[in-house]
């Protein structure tokens, strides 16, 4: 139940607001701050409710939806989507926070922001595929109406248009794919749980494996920005009003990492051990070929567009090395970098509200007119560049540890030369950009966030950063048994050795 | 001898098939050739009557009515359309525009 | 004679007869006020009675009609889909100060014919159903004939209906030849001897033929652009939904009666018809700007994932198939409620024109952006879940027969590029390009009458509830889909 | 014990939490904050200090920070000889630099920023002290990084501070790719991180590391280069040197650089392993601890080079730091942690002193910071003056200063064990007693150079009170048995087979009182000490001739193209521009350019445009004309029914 109310009060609340009339914008507002908020506060008592080292899945709410083809609400967590959800609904309650800056349609800017929110909060709750599925869409639609309404830039109904194609690819593979696993195993149900417990029993063919698991895989790619499918992601956060940018680059995006870890990675463990060797290569590249692209960004926007995919490179490293060191690190990752790239979009928003672009040539000397926001971006690129005691760190170095376990000695130098190295350079000339040196002309106007009110957001995203990176243990001893059952098929199939140094040891 | 010229004579559910097919085929062709809509309209015509026969012929064969219902049906159904078809090639004529089939291309692509 | 399948066409009917004697009694205001309140009164009666008194299913065997569950179910749908159009028809009559009785009374009468398609369980029943249909839509597809375009466009309705319905009868004619009889239950059981195998395959393409140009399959589908575009919104509306459902529903009774659904050949058969109506469609859908025309493409794509249930067969497809129908007609329902204000408001039917509505009718701008997300097949709505159904049914038999998963990769592609143009719509609506067509087309608050509102609930509640709960309508149709699988079995 | 360890690790990030959250606006509230912290924590550092003197050490506190798989990290506390003495340093330096900040930056608009910036170094050099384990050390090791870089960026309007601040953090990034790195291994091939199981694992098993034990070092090495700014990544120490002055007396001199030594000295076990590499690269013979003398003799000798021919009196002393850093580094490569260390403590008092000195010049006269323009000190700023001479003497290793005892075990090393590295460490140390005579004399002798050293004054209380008391610790730290108290630390270990020369061949022979301290080098290699006193007269007397009361420098006219080559830093920076950052520059030209246009534009532009180029096709067979439509549609059922019936 608790999950369930999570997940439904922002879609009530959007349903309220739609039954608002357009005239009161500040009642609009004011319920989209508090059915998000309680929302996110709701979350916590997740976190405080998990009880660790119990198998399967918590918090449970199940109601028949469609029994007749197998099709359950069904919603729970265990560890890997905890921290997930959790970290969905925080963001959507800052992403709310910040929506001061829109001033016009208001009410169907309302709606749709708590439909994205109520979808991204759904999306990592479900249990059942389809809902999975569909809440996704849920809060992707909302993004392309919102970059076409509230969007910035000229060049907006491009990046709606490619985004809405370019996902809409990705997400008819990953429809295809589900349809497909429900399908092939004769188990007519679409309960992921179910679901993996029936190929656990009797593995699928591997003729069709061979089919579906590269169908889901890119399909999933594309939803994450999966060099060489990754165009639509800049164009469309740069484009994107910061509320849309934060949800979708810092949850939503997490969406497909999250269905490979939770599709995939237990269901098709016959097959998986070539692609995901083609899958490091893959996110090596995303990590090195965005990141080498960020640093030769001119605009903010694009520059934290390009940093988040090559982050997103780490995840799926962490994904594809398949042992428990990495893929914890992964998951961990998702939380943090969700965190990380909500406030990256957030202060990208609230820059361009002061001064017009977002131009890294024409702003600099930010910090003597921006104090606050100052030292929350310099904070938070700081933690956008793997420093410790932000989540980041404690993911990506999770990650290359893992990486150098599965005996890849490359992708681990190359991992953490890029890790340490590549995101340091872009990071800190974005900062020493837009915040160092003398004050430009065009950035004298700006003023620093005026109330408690404005700076909460912020706030409340670097807490949530920082704590997760001081006190990881309160993530990762969640994260780690969900995750080593996940593994558990792959690594009895592929690595016996492993398992048997990995339990002497 | 007489009895060749019998089979020969015999018209029997092949005949009225083949002028039934050769009477459609005709219709289709107007449809398809002449400019004039009246007469694309009485092409049409000749198709549903062409249906008949072969209705017709199969009820023979078939030794049931049903075919013969039908073609009740049909020339009921092809009044009736008629009647709607010319009171609208009629207002077209008044509109004082071309009854030319080709002469209706306004809406395209 | 089974008289449960035509009761509520007869109540129908004698609601005809009451609008005409209304038209003759009194004077020209009051009778469109009378009329128009005894229609909704009337209709919403029979809808009523469809749920309450007629709720059993009545079967007689070799009776001519039949009130089988599927012809239940789809006189309900007909009946609201009726009382929406009835709806928004008078509110386009209203705005061109015509004749009322004499539209309306005609488009009640082709509600007749498409409510006892549903119950057709004959060829003879099936054709003359088809040509109540057809006849009605003659005069409404010709009725503005003030205008060029709407006499062009009745025109070549006239004459490809025409083709049509002889291409049929021929087809019938040889059907009937051949096996001897003209019922359905019959049909099913008869099977061709390898001497008149080729002409009774001719006579089944040539039925096909003229349903599939009901439906708009591709190739028989090249009326449907020219003739959406050029007649008034409301009867491209019942062209587009209730016409096709006509389509759709008599295809489905014949194609499980006379075709062995399931066999290779008759699966190749249909996934072509099916691939290249989904891929002509969305393609040409691509570079329209008239909205009218870009719905009938549309639709013809839409036809092309309908047939995709031919190509798979069984009862689970086919209830797929209705349950894709059903919310397709209710999205089509409140497209053009929104279509038609434009046309008679705006004067244009150009997307550009779309931009007016957030001002001038918000209701409707959203019922049209709800409609399009909905045919676009985005969740929660309705559009998606009945998208998923035919998908899973197709991948559910590509399971074990792999040619038939290219089917479903050339449908996933063109649910791809529906996408851009349905929303290609929604950003027409919400953020138009053109802000000098804006300035020129911002008026007055357009009115909506209350029964517009209700048309508009009509489909909205069709679009989204069954998105939000499938189970709703999938019972339903499951049970509907269950008449056909008697015809199946054989 | 562990209410003291959380204390001294904490207090600083709660001082600098709380400055950040409550007193931005009071700068003198912030500054006092930091500064009762950074004194408490010291005499925290005190109380720990006797509290150990009667346990056995190390004591080692842990608490898990993470535990996934088999990787396991720590927060852990390592408290023995090494991290005490470190800790001493760091909070005791720290503690006066504090105060002295609080003189020297007392005007400042953000001083708050730059008390709670100070805080966080505070925290993070602590941390990397008192760590217990690798993963830990790594943490604090880019904190501290982060800190470095908020500090030498303080002044961010000024662009040069922002790029030297960028660029600090840059280099030692680089260092920390190999220095993580090389973590990994160590996890890898031991299973543990902490520095107590790796000293017993590779003590009952030095061939732990298989083939990997070289790289491993290597790469860890890695780490210290970074740090330490040691060759080839010594280039952003001077740079640094535009952050305000304590900062770089505390962090670019008397701590945070010589982390990197700690950390040599910590993880010593791995270095000092035999040279072993996998196959295929096994022509390699040299070990890890080759490459660390060689790295630090040349940075050493290289460093003090430049140094000659630097004009910022900042500058000359940040090269001189990467000298005597360079020192370190090669006594650990001699196998010598505790000459290193030793050489740590006392030069961080020293070079503290120096730059605090330095500071106190640089504010009074005015920012001035060219040496060139100062002069004629001696009266003017009498404590500055005599501070700073007691500060050059003990660098330059006159005795009885601190700087004597520890350069000299480490030169008497050098030329026992290598004679090529021990005439390095000899010329260095001519080297530096030149350089730092030429600053000497012409800062501070003679008369004035400029207007600005005509109105210098004599700094307050506040400034001048820590000048005292670090020349006190640098002419005493020599004496108080600074190596006899780290020498337990590593006697016990596995250092037995590394052929480590002591200076005393046990504990108890070492000398007992000041006197038998004060000759204690000549006795143990009376050579090498001889030799590096002649090296600091001759320096010391080279650098009279040429620049006692001189007006311009004579070297410079005398051998231009040396003295331009040395002037501009041997060029390294220029070649890293057009190298490495020209390569990283291209290769995200390249990668822009593919997916701008080649991804972005072509591929896409092409998928769209045939994909609408098809729709327009399609769209044109709708002519129109109802006969065509018929036409097709005749065609269609043709083709459909002939398929069909040829099936």
């Amino acid at each position: 139940m608790l999950l369930t109310s999570i997940l439904l009060l922002p879609l009530l609340g959007a349903l309220i607001v739609l039954a608002l009339p357009a005239s009161l914008r500040v009642l609009h507002r004011t319920i989209a701050i508090t059915v998000t908020g309680i929302a996110a506060i709701l979350s916590l008592f997740l976190l405080l409710g998990y009880q660790g080292g119990i198998q399967g899945y918590q918090f449970i709410h199940e109601i028949p939806w469609v029994p007749s083809i197998g099709l359950n609400y069904r919603v729970g967590v265990d560890g890997i989507n905890l921290g997930l959800v959790i970290m969905a609904a925080w963001v959507s309650f800052a992403a709310v926070l910040v929506s001061y800056e829109i001033r016009q349609k208001e009410k169907l800017y309302y709606f749709l922001l708590l439909l994205m929110c109520g979808g991204v909060i759904g999306t990592f709750a479900s249990l059942d595929m389809i809902f999975f599925y569909a809440m996704h869409e849920l809060a992707l639609i909302p993004t392309f109406i919102m970059i076409g309404i509230w969007g910035r830039g000229e060049k907006k109904v491009y990046s709606a248009f490619q985004m809405a194609i370019y996902l809409s690819i990705g997400a008819m593979m990953v429809l295809a794919g589900i349809i497909c696993l429900y399908a092939a195993g004769g188990a007519q149900t679409f309960d992921m749980e179910k679901l993996a417990g029936i190929y656990s029993q009797n593995p699928m063919p591997i003729s069709l494996q061979k089919w579906i698991l590269p169908l889901l895989l890119f399909g999933f790619g594309i939803l994450v920005g999966l060099v060489p499918f990754h165009s639509w992601a800049p164009a469309a956060y740069t484009s994107a009003p910061s509320a849309a940018a934060m949800i979708h680059a810092g949850v939503l995006k997490k969406f497909g990492l999250y269905g490979i870890v939770r599709l995939i990675l237990p269901i098709m463990p016959q097959t998986l051990q070539p692609w995901m060797e083609i899958l490091v290569i893959m996110a090596l590249i995303n990590a090195i070929y965005c990141g080498l692209i960020a640093i030769r960004q001119k605009c903010f926007a694009q520059m934290i567009s390009y940093s988040s995919l090559s982050h997103v490179g780490f995840i799926f490293l962490g994904i594809a090395v398949l042992n428990s060191i990495g893929l914890t690190g992964a998951i961990f990752l998702m939380i943090a970098h969700g965190f990380l790239a909500a406030l990256l979009f957030a202060l990208n928003g609230r820059i361009y509200q002061q001064i017009g672009n977002t131009s890294m040539d024409s702003i600099s000397g930010l910090m003597q007119k921006m104090p606050f926001i100052g030292m929350i971006l310099s904070a938070t690129l700081m933690a956008g560049c793997g420093l410790p005691f932000f989540g980041n760190f404690v993911g990506e170095f999770m990650i290359f540890f893992g990486t150098w376990q599965s005996h890849y000695s490359w992708p681990t130098a190359l991992a953490v030369f890029t890790g340490l190295i590549i995101s340091a350079v872009y990071m800190l000339r974005a900062i020493r950009r837009i915040l160092h040196g003398n004050l430009s002309s065009i950035a004298s106007t700006a003023i620093d966030a005026e109330n408690t009110w404005r700076k909460l957001p912020f706030i409340l995203l670097m807490i949530a950063l920082i704590s997760i990176g001081t006190y990881p243990i309160i993530l990762t001893n969640k994260i780690k048994d969900p995750v080593n059952n996940t593994l558990e098929p792959v690594i009895s199939l592929t690595m016996p050795d492993t398992t048997n140094s990995d339990s002497s040891k | 001898m007489i009895a060749t010229i019998e089979t020969y004579l015999t018209i029997g559910l092949g005949h009225y098939l083949t002028v039934s097919v050769i009477l459609f085929c005709l219709g289709l062709l107007g449809i398809m050739t002449r400019r004039n809509i009246l007469v694309v309209y009485m092409s049409l015509e000749l198709m549903l009557n062409a249906a008949n026969l072969a209705l017709i012929a199969f009820s023979r064969f078939n030794q049931n009515l049903d075919g013969q219902i039908m073609v009740m049906m049909v020339v009921t159904v092809a009044a009736a359309e008629v009647a709607v078809g010319l009171a609208l090639i009629v207002s077209l004529a008044r509109h004082k525009l071309p009854i030319w089939i080709d002469n209706l291309n306004k809406l395209k692509y | 004679m089974n008289f449960a399948a035509f009761q509520l066409e007869t109540g129908l009917a004698a609601l005809v007869i009451l609008l005409l004697i209304l038209d003759g009694s009194c004077k020209q205001s009051l009778h469109v006020a009378k009329g128009y309140a005894a229609g909704i009164v009337g209709l919403g009666i029979l809808l009523i009675l469809s749920f309450t008194y007629l709720k059993t299913p009545v079967v007689i065997p070799e009776a001519l009609i039949q009130l089988d569950t599927m012809a239940l179910g789809f006189k309900r749908m007909f009946l609201a889909l009726g009382l929406g159009f009835f709806i928004i028809n008078q509110n386009w009559i209203a705005r061109r100060r015509d004749n009322f009785i004499s539209y309306q009374s005609i488009f009640l009468l082709s509600l007749i014919g498409m409510m006892l398609s549903s119950s057709v369980n004959n060829l003879l029943m099936m054709f003359l159903t088809m040509e109540i249909v057809a006849v009605s839509f003659y005069v409404m597809v010709g009725y503005n004939k003030k205008t060029e375009q709407s006499l062009e466009a009745g025109v070549k309705y006239l004459i490809m209906a025409g083709l049509a319905s002889a291409i049929m009868i021929m087809g019938i004619a040889f059907v009937y030849g051949i096996s001897g009889t003209l019922d359905f239950n019959e049909l099913a059981e008869f099977t061709p001897d390898e001497n008149s195998r080729d002409a009774y395959w001719m006579g089944i393409i040539l039925i096909v033929a003229g349903l599939g140009f009901k439906i708009s399959a591709f190739p028989f589908q090249y009326w449907a652009p020219d003739v959406y575009q050029g007649t008034s919104a409301p009867t491209t509306g019942m062209l587009a939904s209730a016409s096709k459902a006509v389509g759709f529903i008599l295809l489905a009774r014949f194609a499980c009666a006379a075709m062995p659904l399931g066999s290779p050949i008759i699966t190749t058969f249909w996934a072509i018809l099916a691939a290249s109506s989904i891929l002509y469609g969305n393609l040409c859908a691509i570079p329209q700007r008239d909205i009218k025309r870009l719905i009938a493409f549309s639709g013809i794509a839409n036809a092309g994932y309908m047939m995709l249930a031919f190509s798979v067969g069984g009862t689970m497809a086919m209830s797929a198939m209705f349950y894709y129908l059903i919310v397709y007609v209710f999205s089509i329902l409140g497209a053009f409620l929104a279509i038609s204000l434009i046309e008679t408001e705006v004067g244009s039917t150009d997307m550009d024109a779309l931009s007016c509505l957030p001002q001038r009718a918000p209701f409707a701008g959203f019922l049209l952006a709800v409609s399009m997300a909905s045919m676009a097949g985005i969740p929660p709505l309705a559009g998606f879940m009945g998208k998923f159904l035919l998908l899973k049914a197709l991948f559910i038999r590509g399971m074990a027969d792999t040619p038939i998963l290219i089917l479903a990769i050339v449908a996933l592609i063109g649910i791809i590029i529906s996408i851009y143009y349905y929303f290609l719509v929604i950003r027409c609506i919400y953020w138009p390009a053109n802000q000098a067509y804006l300035l020129r087309t911002s008026g007055s608050k357009i009115f909506l009458t209350s029964a517009l509102y209700l048309a508009g609930v009509i489909s909205l509640i069709m679009m989204i509830l069954p998105g939000i709960y499938p189970e709703l309508l999938l019972d339903g149709t499951d049970w509907m889909a269950s008449t056909l699988g008697e015809l199946l079995q054989h | 014990m562990t209410i003291i360890l959380f204390g001294i690790l904490f207090l600083p990030i709660f001082s600098a939490l709380s400055i950040t959250f409550f007193s931005q606006k009071h700068p003198s509230i912030s500054a006092g904050i930091s500064i009762a912290i950074s004194c408490i924590t010291f005499l925290l550092t005190c109380v720990l200090c006797a509290m150990t003197q009667s346990q056995t050490l190390p004591i080692e506190i842990v608490y898990t920070w993470l535990s996934v798989g088999n990787l396991s990290v720590d927060l852990g506390f390592l408290v023995d000889r090494l991290s005490l003495i470190m800790l001493f340093v760091v909070t005791g330096v720290g503690s006066l630099i504090h105060i002295y900040s609080k003189g020297y930056m007392g005007k400042d608009p953000s001083l708050s920023r730059y008390f709670a910036s100070l805080s966080i170094f505070m925290f993070s050099m602590i941390g990397i002290v008192l760590a217990n384990n690798f993963l830990m050390i790594f943490i604090f090791w880019e904190m501290v990084g982060l800190s470095s870089y908020l500090l030498i960026g303080f002044w961010m309007t000024k662009g040069s501070a922002a790029d030297a601040a960028k660029k600090a953090f840059l280099c030692n990034r680089i260092g920390d790719t190999g220095f993580l790195l090389g973590i990994i291994l160590v996890w890898s091939c031991l299973g543990t991180l902490r520095f107590g199981e790796i000293s017993n694992l590779l003590s009952t098993n030095p061939a732990a590391f298989s083939s990997l034990a070289t790289i491993t070092g290597l790469l860890l090495l890695c780490g210290v280069i970074g740090k330490s700014a040691q060759f080839p990544l010594h280039v952003w120490l001077p740079d640094a040197m535009e952050g305000p002055t304590p900062v770089s007396a505390l962090i670019h001199a008397a701590t945070m650089v010589a982390a990197g030594v700690y950390l040599l000295a910590r993880g010593f076990d791995i270095f000092a392993l035999s040279a072993a590499w996998p196959q295929g690269l096994d022509w390699l013979k040299f070990s890890t601890l080759d490459v660390i003398a060689t790295i630090g003799a040349f940075t050493a000798l290289m460093a003090a080079l430049i140094a000659v021919q630097q004009n910022d009196i900042k500058r000359i002393l940040a090269y001189s730091t990467l000298s005597q850093l360079g020192y370190m580094v090669m006594a650990i490569g001699l196998s010598y942690p505790i000459a290193a260390m030793y050489h740590l403590t006392t030069h961080a008092f020293f070079k503290a002193l120096l730059f605090l000195g330095a500071g106190s010049v640089i504010v009074a006269l005015h920012h001035e910071q060219n040496i060139w323009k100062m002069g004629g000190l001696q009266k003017r700023m009498p404590i500055t003056f005599w501070t700073f001479l007691i500060a050059t003497l003990a660098l330059c290793g006159i005795p009885p200063l601190s700087g004597f005892f520890s350069k000299d075990y480490i030169v008497a090393e050098a030329l026992h064990k290598n004679a090529y590295l021990g005439t390095i460490a000899l010329v260095t140390a001519f080297l530096t007693t030149f350089y730092m005579g030429r600053l000497f004399f012409v800062s501070f002798i003679g008369r004035t150079r400029s207007k600005v050293s005509d109105h210098a004054k004599e700094n307050s209380t506040i400034i001048t009170m820590p000048l005292i008391l670090l020349a006190i610790a640098s002419v005493f730290a020599g004496f108080i048995g600074i190596d006899s108290y780290l020498m337990p630390h590593y006697s016990s270990q596995s250092l037995a087979n590394t052929n480590m020369v002591f200076p005393y061949p046990s504990i108890d022979q070492a000398p007992d009182n000041w006197f038998k301290m004060l000759i204690y080098p000549f006795k143990h290699a009376p050579m090498a000490a001889i030799l590096s006193i002649c090296a600091v007269i001759a320096g010391g007397f080279l650098s009279f001739i040429f620049y006692f009361n001189a007006k311009n420098d004579i070297l410079s006219s005398k051998f231009k193209t040396v003295s331009l080559w040395l002037k501009n830093r041997l060029y390294f920076d220029e070649l890293y521009q057009n190298s490495a950052v020209w390569l990283q520059d291209k290769l995200a030209l390249i990668c822009d350019f593919i997916d701008r246009w080649i991804i972005g534009g072509i591929i896409i532009g092409i998928i769209y445009r045939i994909v609408d180029l098809i729709g327009r096709f399609c769209r044109f067979s709708q002519t129109g004309n109802i006969q065509t439509y018929t036409a097709i549609f005749v065609l269609g059922i043709i083709v459909l029914s002939y398929w069909v019936i040829n099936w």
